[in-house]
């Protein structure tokens, strides 16, 4: 028992149940099997998402081009069927394909370069992002296969959409990397501290690089799962990904600057920012209200799963010195 | 062919604005303890560091088993049968101690992921071997100072090198753990032929244990390979700063039946300190004795409000005084703390020698408007920077460059400037080569002497007994025991070890 | 005497509706013998980096410009001092307000298109039923415009109708989908109408109801997104209010050259009154359903020509 | 010692000094606009209110934190300004002095939550980010303040040295002085960088930590209160949206100015000039790039490139001054 309130996750998951509970009381429509179906949908995306950011946050480092990687893969995704009447598969391995080589071109100039890659990813937004405007000129690609559309809105059974089950296993996945494996053990120590861990023998190349490629693997794979889910590929996807990404795992425990995260406290703190976004709908909460309410209750979230670390996070800074 | 396992010709290192290593040469004989000594700053800790691989040198060669080598990762010396205790912490905090000791060879299960139970139990034999009573599963951040040292080197003997490096490996060990260590040391050369480099500042220790010894001063061999029995303590004081070590000056007699300045009365805190009772009198140096753990640094932090005094009072000149930050200690009291941990706490290591120097006395020194200039600084400080005999290339060099010794004597510098009534000083001395051990000796009793009055925590007793006026001993949080010092090492140890183990 | 006249057509950031004003400022180039009618886009959507694009043109040697006003406020100081530099303006698409000195203002009155496409929608609910309206960024004025013109069209209809819910700020797609989505699986059964009034929302409101095959609940979207109009041709959107951009284009830069050879508008000139500004040229808003959907660009071209063909002697004194 | 270069080629600043210089050269040469009156005035303006914004970040950035709120809270400060000159009638000189107290306050709030709350101030700001905003737009109702007095509007297009430079640039030039003088000549200036830097050793030095970082949470609400007033001057009217939505228009300047000026972003060091010309740098080459005419939808893409261009040459320039200075 104390081991198990000892974990991130715990106080998460009772803030989770205990919402969930409560704004049921008031909102029975919150347990529809719609409403729950429309929950897994958002939660699926921005879990994507999160990931993609949270591995990059446990090596101690920021990755600011997250929205823009799944916004190049969306498009090129997409485009490649639109334009090139590509088959899904090829696509989306191309797809893939793309977010590999912009997490590795992340990753490898950090690592080379020995700069921030907060200052390396900022250029790289604009970059890939740029692309993104170059190629489209800001117009959306709408030929999207059925196959697609169908994945992005069919239900397996009940109220669970097919689309829960490329982020359930990307986060079993990236629950084993971080706990199981030697390379998601040797990221967190690195995280931890660099220069212990290069004295260790760990290699800081290979350990950026895979980080900065998972990352922008996972930020690909929600490019494309976006399209499935809007059916049409915008420019715009990716835009709004940046502070979901960093308050997901932060609600979930994450210290910025590096070496502690985990996967189910930020699948949770996925889920609870969802379930903020929809009560806000649900409670009908007058729209010049909502960004407030949003603030405070992000503050609070923090702060309630927060309290029992107060003195260690109290001046860790986001980005580690070197 | 030789029989030196490892051996390094002409080595040169070049750091920025520093030559730390210049022409250095270095020989390791099979199944020996050989003692690479010298002051601060000379390059111990970076002829360590080209065996290994984190750096590169820039002229020189490497030869392991006679074979040429270079080295350009940690991973390949590791691979090549050495390993090493750096003099920096390396444990990764979060991790367990069995983790950390399996880090860089993590056991797997037949699915290719990591077994914690397999690495629990391998680490365990580890910490066997080092009669340690940890569980593996411990977090390192939950470890004393100490017990973290001990773990960094049941790290390194669990690779089973036939090289061990230990750079300063005793600096916070307690006398009993040091002992352990150095039988477990000889029983690895007796029965498995390992070869060990040692450095450290305490010369007992290396007449100890050591065969041979090598001097470095400024980069440049003092001696190479010597036989310690050729050595003796004076000889070799005088190998690595070039002159004769010098002897205390006696000390100056206290009245204690003197009011006192500072009074600590029945202080509980939330850190669990039980019942304190202190005084401190006006130019005493008051010593703190105890085991690393005893909770001393955490009693002089709760004196300076960083954690809270549940009950109890402090008084200074009789009067009641609340501190309630080390500004308001330093500003309103006159009270300062030298720390014992300085990359952390002690000094900004990012930034320049006179920043650092000079932190404590800008409020003084400030004019008009808040104005300060570097030259109001400099020549506040300068004094002691030089009194310390602080070894860097300029003011403006990063502190961070310096080597430990001369770091500390910045941290030690700052509130030498601050000119405080009253000084903590917390292991002053750890990790301190002689000459500078020496001088800052000098300078706490001359401090004291000046009418500045001291209290004195340290863990090495022939500092303690030295320095002390009175000593008052500290185990479990609690005070169990006060002396007056009569500077008689023999007495004054079996006094105090017999506090210690009532 | 003035030399070629060189427009710069520029949106308020890269978006699709403004897609028309590219071909539509390269036929204006060609039909009335322009020096350049060049479509030129901000690289987001801000209103600093529209003033910096414009700014910039005028480096380049543009002498008239007709923008879409980055902020119906915020964008009139950059305009005076164009035209204090000689060099004529427009806002297009949306007004600035005044006062100003933007030439005029040719587009879509915001507030009124909003009002039209409400009356629709009561109409297609049969006078009684509960809306909700989905709109863009709080901080456009324009929104403020649409929240109280479809307040207004509510409240004209007598009570029958209720507006249970107003959702904002959802001009990206993918809070739009989180957002509109969540509104269904709490609202979907109680309500009967939706309202749109901003691009995205009436894209991701078209999908949602296409994707839960839902007919019952009736919505006037804006916009001629392909999305939209598809929802239209399977009947699961009522219609949508279009706009014109490129009538907005092709007019607009036939007037700026006008305008920069010394023509004068008419002292009583016809111009309507919106709430921003009462120099106002409709450039045309219909609304269109699944009768008409289809032939909707002919519907458009035939208002543009329309306008053209009247221009100069409604609105013009040339000299000659 | 090698003390052949001198200390200031070997900064980040020399660097960006050279690269603004160079990209002047070819923004002169390779196009017609560049250097027209009009042109430069513009980019002055734009410049003044980039710098503002950047040392605004650049001060939380000195604590090891960010504020991801500046843009939020440089607008409802702004039109915090337009109601007390609109609505109330305050003469302008008071309004100012009340906006900037208003800026700081918002500051405040910020530094307060994240020093006592334990919080790291990248989630304070976020939430207080929303916060801001959402009363601003509550309390304003999304309407603008644009009956402004007109000795205010016409200082923001006030053409000064021949009608080359706008006012708002000496403001923001001074600023640069002030804040240049108060981390090198003061001692508070002093404790701000030594607790950015190592907040246990400062705090143990007798520097009070939390209110170090309370005073530059404070500066930065200043600053960024002082960008809002500018910018309302410059377009003449305080608008909701002036910053974009939460203010996110300010976020991307604000980072760009403080990185590219050599801020580090792990705290306790802060480049004043640097940021300054981090900030002309980048309107630069957006400005430039306008003008070279590259296609507007790949202004982004080469904009990204030059910056990555322009940290890759800062690095080797530091690369080759550190070789230089080793000893041989
Ligand atoms: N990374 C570095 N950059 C610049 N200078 C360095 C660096 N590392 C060490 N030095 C310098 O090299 C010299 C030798 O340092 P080293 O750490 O080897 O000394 P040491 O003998 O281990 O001293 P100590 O007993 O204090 O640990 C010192 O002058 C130090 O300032
Ligand atoms: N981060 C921490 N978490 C848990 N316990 C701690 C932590 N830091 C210190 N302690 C505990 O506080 C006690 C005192 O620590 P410390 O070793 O600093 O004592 P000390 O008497 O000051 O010894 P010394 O000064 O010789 O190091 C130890 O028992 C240690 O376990
Ligand atoms: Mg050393
Ligand atoms: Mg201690």
């Amino acid at each position: 028992m104390s081991a198990l309130l000892k974990k991130d996750w715990f106080g998460l998951g009772l803030v989770l149940i205990f919402g969930s509970i409560l704004i049921s009381l008031f909102k029975p429509a919150f347990i529809s099997p719609f409403n729950l179906y429309v929950l897994m949908l958002s939660v699926s995306l921005m879990l994507v998402v999160a990931m993609s950011q949270m591995i990059i946050i446990a090596i101690g480092q920021m990755n600011l081009s997250v929205g823009a990687i799944g916004g190049l893969v969306a498009i090129s995704f997409t485009g490649l069927m639109e334009v090139y009447s590509m088959s899904i598969l090829p696509a989306v391995l191309i797809g893939l394909l793309i977010g590999l080589a912009c997490g590795f071109i992340n990753g490898y100039i950090t690592v080379k370069t020995g700069i921030s890659a907060f200052i390396i990813t900022l250029a790289t937004l604009y970059i890939f992002k740029g692309m993104n405007l170059g190629i489209t000129e800001a117009q959306p690609f709408y030929e999207i296969p059925e196959a697609v559309k169908f994945f992005g809105n069919a239900k397996i059974f009940g109220p669970i959409p097919y689309l829960v089950i490329i982020p359930i296993i990307i986060t079993v996945l990236m629950w084993i990397l971080m706990n199981r494996t030697s390379l998601g053990r040797y990221m967190l120590a690195y995280g931890n501290n660099v220069q212990s861990s290069e004295l260790i023998g760990i290699s800081s190349t290979k350990i950026v690089i895979y980080a900065h490629v998972i990352s922008g693997l996972l930020a690909a794979i929600g490019g494309m799962l976006v399209v499935c889910r809007l059916q049409l590929g915008t420019p715009n996807i990716g835009d709004s990904w940046l502070l979901p990404s960093f308050a997901a795992p932060v609600i979930g425990g994450a210290i910025l600057a590096g070496g502690k995260v985990d996967v189910i406290a930020t699948a949770f703190g996925v889920i609870l920012v969802s379930i903020i976004s929809q009560a806000l709908v649900i409670f009908k909460i007058d729209p010049f209200f909502v960004q407030i309410f949003l603030g405070f209750m992000i503050l609070l979230a923090v702060f309630i799963n927060r309290y029992r670390e107060y003195r260690e996070e109290r001046r860790t800074k986001v980005f580690s010195d070197e | 062919m030789s029989d030196y396992i490892l051996e390094l010709n002409n080595i040169t290192k070049n750091f920025p604005g520093v030559k730390a290593l210049d022409n250095a040469n270095f020989r390791l004989k099979k199944k020996s303890i050989h003692a690479l000594l010298g002051e601060n700053g000379a390059g111990k800790s970076t002829l360590i560091k080209i065996i290994t691989g984190v750096y590169n040198q820039n002229e020189g060669k490497l030869f392991l088993n006679n074979q040429e080598k270079s080295f350009s990762s940690p991973n390949e010396a590791m691979n090549a049968g050495i390993s090493v205790v750096h003099q920096e912490r390396n444990l990764i905090r979060r991790f367990s101690v069995g983790e950390n000791l399996m880090l860089t060879n993590l056991p797997k299960n037949n699915l290719g992921l990591i077994d914690y139970n397999t690495v629990a139990k391998e680490s365990k034999k580890w910490l066997d071997i080092m009669e340690l009573d940890i569980d593996p599963n411990t977090i390192v951040s939950d470890l004393t100072v100490a017990k973290m040292q001990l773990c960094e080197i049941a790290k390194a003997l669990s690779l089973e090198s036939k090289i061990l490096l230990l750079d300063e490996p005793t600096s916070s060990l307690s006398p009993q753990d040091t002992k352990n260590l150095f039988a477990l040391l000889k029983r690895l050369v007796a029965e498995q032929d390992v070869s060990i480099v040692f450095v450290s500042h305490k010369l007992e220790e290396v007449f100890e244990i050591c065969d041979e010894v090598t001097v470095l001063r400024d980069g440049k061999n003092a001696c190479e390979s010597e036989q310690i029995t050729n050595l003796n303590r004076q000889k070799l004081v005088k190998l690595m700063i070039g002159r004769d070590e010098q002897i205390i000056k006696s000390k100056k007699n206290i009245d204690f039946t003197d009011e006192s300045l500072l009074d600590l009365q029945s202080i509980n805190t939330d850190l669990g300190h039980k019942n304190i009772n202190l005084n401190l009198k006006k130019g005493e140096i008051l010593g703190l004795y105890g085991l690393v753990g005893a909770g001393r640094t955490e009693l002089i932090k709760c004196v300076l409000g960083l954690d809270k005094i549940n009950s109890g009072q402090i008084l200074l000149n009789n009067k009641e005084i609340k501190i309630k930050s080390p500004k308001d200690a330093l500003e309103k009291y006159k009270i300062g703390y030298i720390s014992e941990d300085r990359k952390k706490e002690g000094l900004i290591l990012m930034h320049d020698v006179l920043s650092n120097a000079g932190i404590t006395v800008w409020s003084n020194l400030k004019k008009i408007l808040s104005f300060l200039n570097d030259s109001i600084v400099y020549n506040k400080v300068d004094p002691y920077v030089k009194q310390l005999e602080v070894k860097t290339p300029s003011y403006q060099q990063i502190v961070s460059n310096l080597s430990g010794g001369n770091q500390q004597k910045i941290s030690v510098a700052k509130w030498l400037a601050s000119g405080t009534d009253i000084l903590f000083i917390d292991e002053p001395t750890v990790g301190i080569d002689i000459k500078t051990k020496s001088y800052l000796h000098e300078l706490i009793i001359e401090l004291s002497l000046k009418g500045t009055s001291i209290i004195l925590i340290t863990s090495d007793m022939p500092e303690m007994i030295s320095l002390a006026d009175r000593i008052i001993t500290m185990k479990d949080f609690k005070v169990v025991g006060e002396t007056i010092n009569n500077h008689n090492y023999e007495e004054m140890s079996s006094s105090i070890m017999g506090n210690i183990h009532e | 005497g003035h030399g070629v006249t060189k427009v710069a057509l520029v949106p308020g950031g890269p978006h699709p509706y403004f897609a028309a004003w590219e071909q539509a400022g390269l036929d204006a180039v060609e039909d009335f013998g322009l020096g350049k009618a060049d479509y030129r886009v901000p690289a987001e959507w801000d209103l600093s980096q529209q003033n910096e694009l414009i700014e910039s043109l005028v480096g380049q040697g543009y002498n008239a410009v007709l923008v879409f006003p980055g902020d119906a406020v915020g964008t009139n100081k950059i305009l005076g001092e164009l035209d204090d530099a000689g060099i004529p303006t427009a806002a297009l698409a949306g007004c600035v307000e005044q006062p100003t000195q933007a030439k005029f203002c040719f587009g879509t009155d915001t507030g009124h298109s909003a009002y039209l496409g409400t009356k629709e929608l009561i109409k297609a609910l049969g006078g009684k039923g509960k809306i909700a309206h989905f709109t863009g960024f709080l901080v456009d004025p324009n929104t403020t415009l649409r929240i109280n013109a479809v307040e207004q069209a509510v409240s004209e209809a007598g009570g029958g109708v209720e507006i249970i819910q107003v959702i904002a700020d959802i001009d990206a797609y993918e809070p739009a989908d989180e957002k509109i989505n969540a509104f269904m699986a709490a609202q979907g059964s109680e309500v009967d109408g939706i309202v749109t009034t901003a691009w995205v929302p009436a894209v991701v409101a078209a999908q949602a109801l296409t994707n839960m095959g839902d007919k019952r609940i009736k919505m006037v979207g804006i916009d001629h997104d392909e999305v939209v109009l598809k929802a239209i041709k399977d009947g699961y959107v009522h219609g949508t209010m279009l706009q014109n951009p490129y009538g907005q284009g092709y007019i607009g830069s036939y007037v700026m050259d006008k305008v920069r050879q010394g023509c004068e508008f008419k002292a009583d000139a016809p111009w309507k009154s919106t709430a921003q500004t009462d120099q106002f040229i409709d450039s045309g808003t219909v609304f269109v359903d699944i009768s008409d959907v289809d032939t909707y660009v002919m519907a458009m071209r035939g208002i543009s020509l329309e306008i053209l063909e009247t221009f100069d002697s409604t609105y013009l004194n040339c000299p000659s | 010692m090698n003390n052949k270069i001198p200390n200031f080629v070997k900064t980040n600043q020399f660097g960006l000094l050279i690269l603004v210089i160079v990209f002047i050269c070819i923004f002169s040469f390779s196009t017609d606009g560049f250097t027209s009156r009009f042109n430069i005035y513009a980019l002055s303006r734009v410049v003044a209110l980039d710098i503002m914004i950047g040392l605004a970040m650049m001060v939380v950035i000195l604590t090891g934190g960010l504020n991801l709120s500046l843009g939020a809270l440089g607008v409802s400060a702004a039109m915090f300004g337009g109601w007390c000159m609109e609505s109330m009638g305050i003469p302008i000189s008071i309004t100012i002095i009340l906006v900037l107290a208003f800026g700081s306050f918002l500051g405040w709030i910020n530094g307060f939550v994240t020093v006592r709350t334990g919080v790291h101030s990248f989630i304070v700001t976020l939430a207080t980010m929303s916060i801001y905003f959402g009363f601003m737009t509550l309390l304003t109702e999304a309407e603008a303040f644009r009956k402004l007095p007109e000795a205010f509007t016409d200082f923001g297009s006030l053409k000064l040295f021949n009608k080359y430079i706008s006012p708002l640039l000496i403001i923001s030039v001074l600023t640069c002085f002030v804040l240049y003088y108060i981390f090198k000549y003061t001692d508070i200036g002093r404790k701000l960088i030594a607790a950015g830097a190592n907040p246990d050793a400062a705090e143990l030095s007798g520097i009070s930590v939390d209110r170090m970082f309370i005073y530059c949470h404070m500066l930065s609400g200043f600053l960024a209160a002082l960008a809002g007033i500018m910018l309302t001057a410059r377009i003449g009217a305080a608008i909701p949206s002036m910053a974009g939505h939460l203010g996110f228009d300010w976020l991307l300047p604000a980072f760009l100015a403080p990185v590219l000026g050599g801020t580090l972003l792990s705290g306790g060091k802060v480049t004043v000039f640097g940021t300054m010309l981090g900030a002309i740098l980048v309107t630069l080459i957006n400005n430039g790039l306008y003008l070279i005419d590259v296609g507007e939808f790949w202004v982004r893409f080469f904009l990204g490139i030059i910056l990555l261009g322009a940290v890759l040459l800062d690095r080797a320039r530091e690369y080759f001054t550190v070789k230089n200075s080793i000893v041989s």
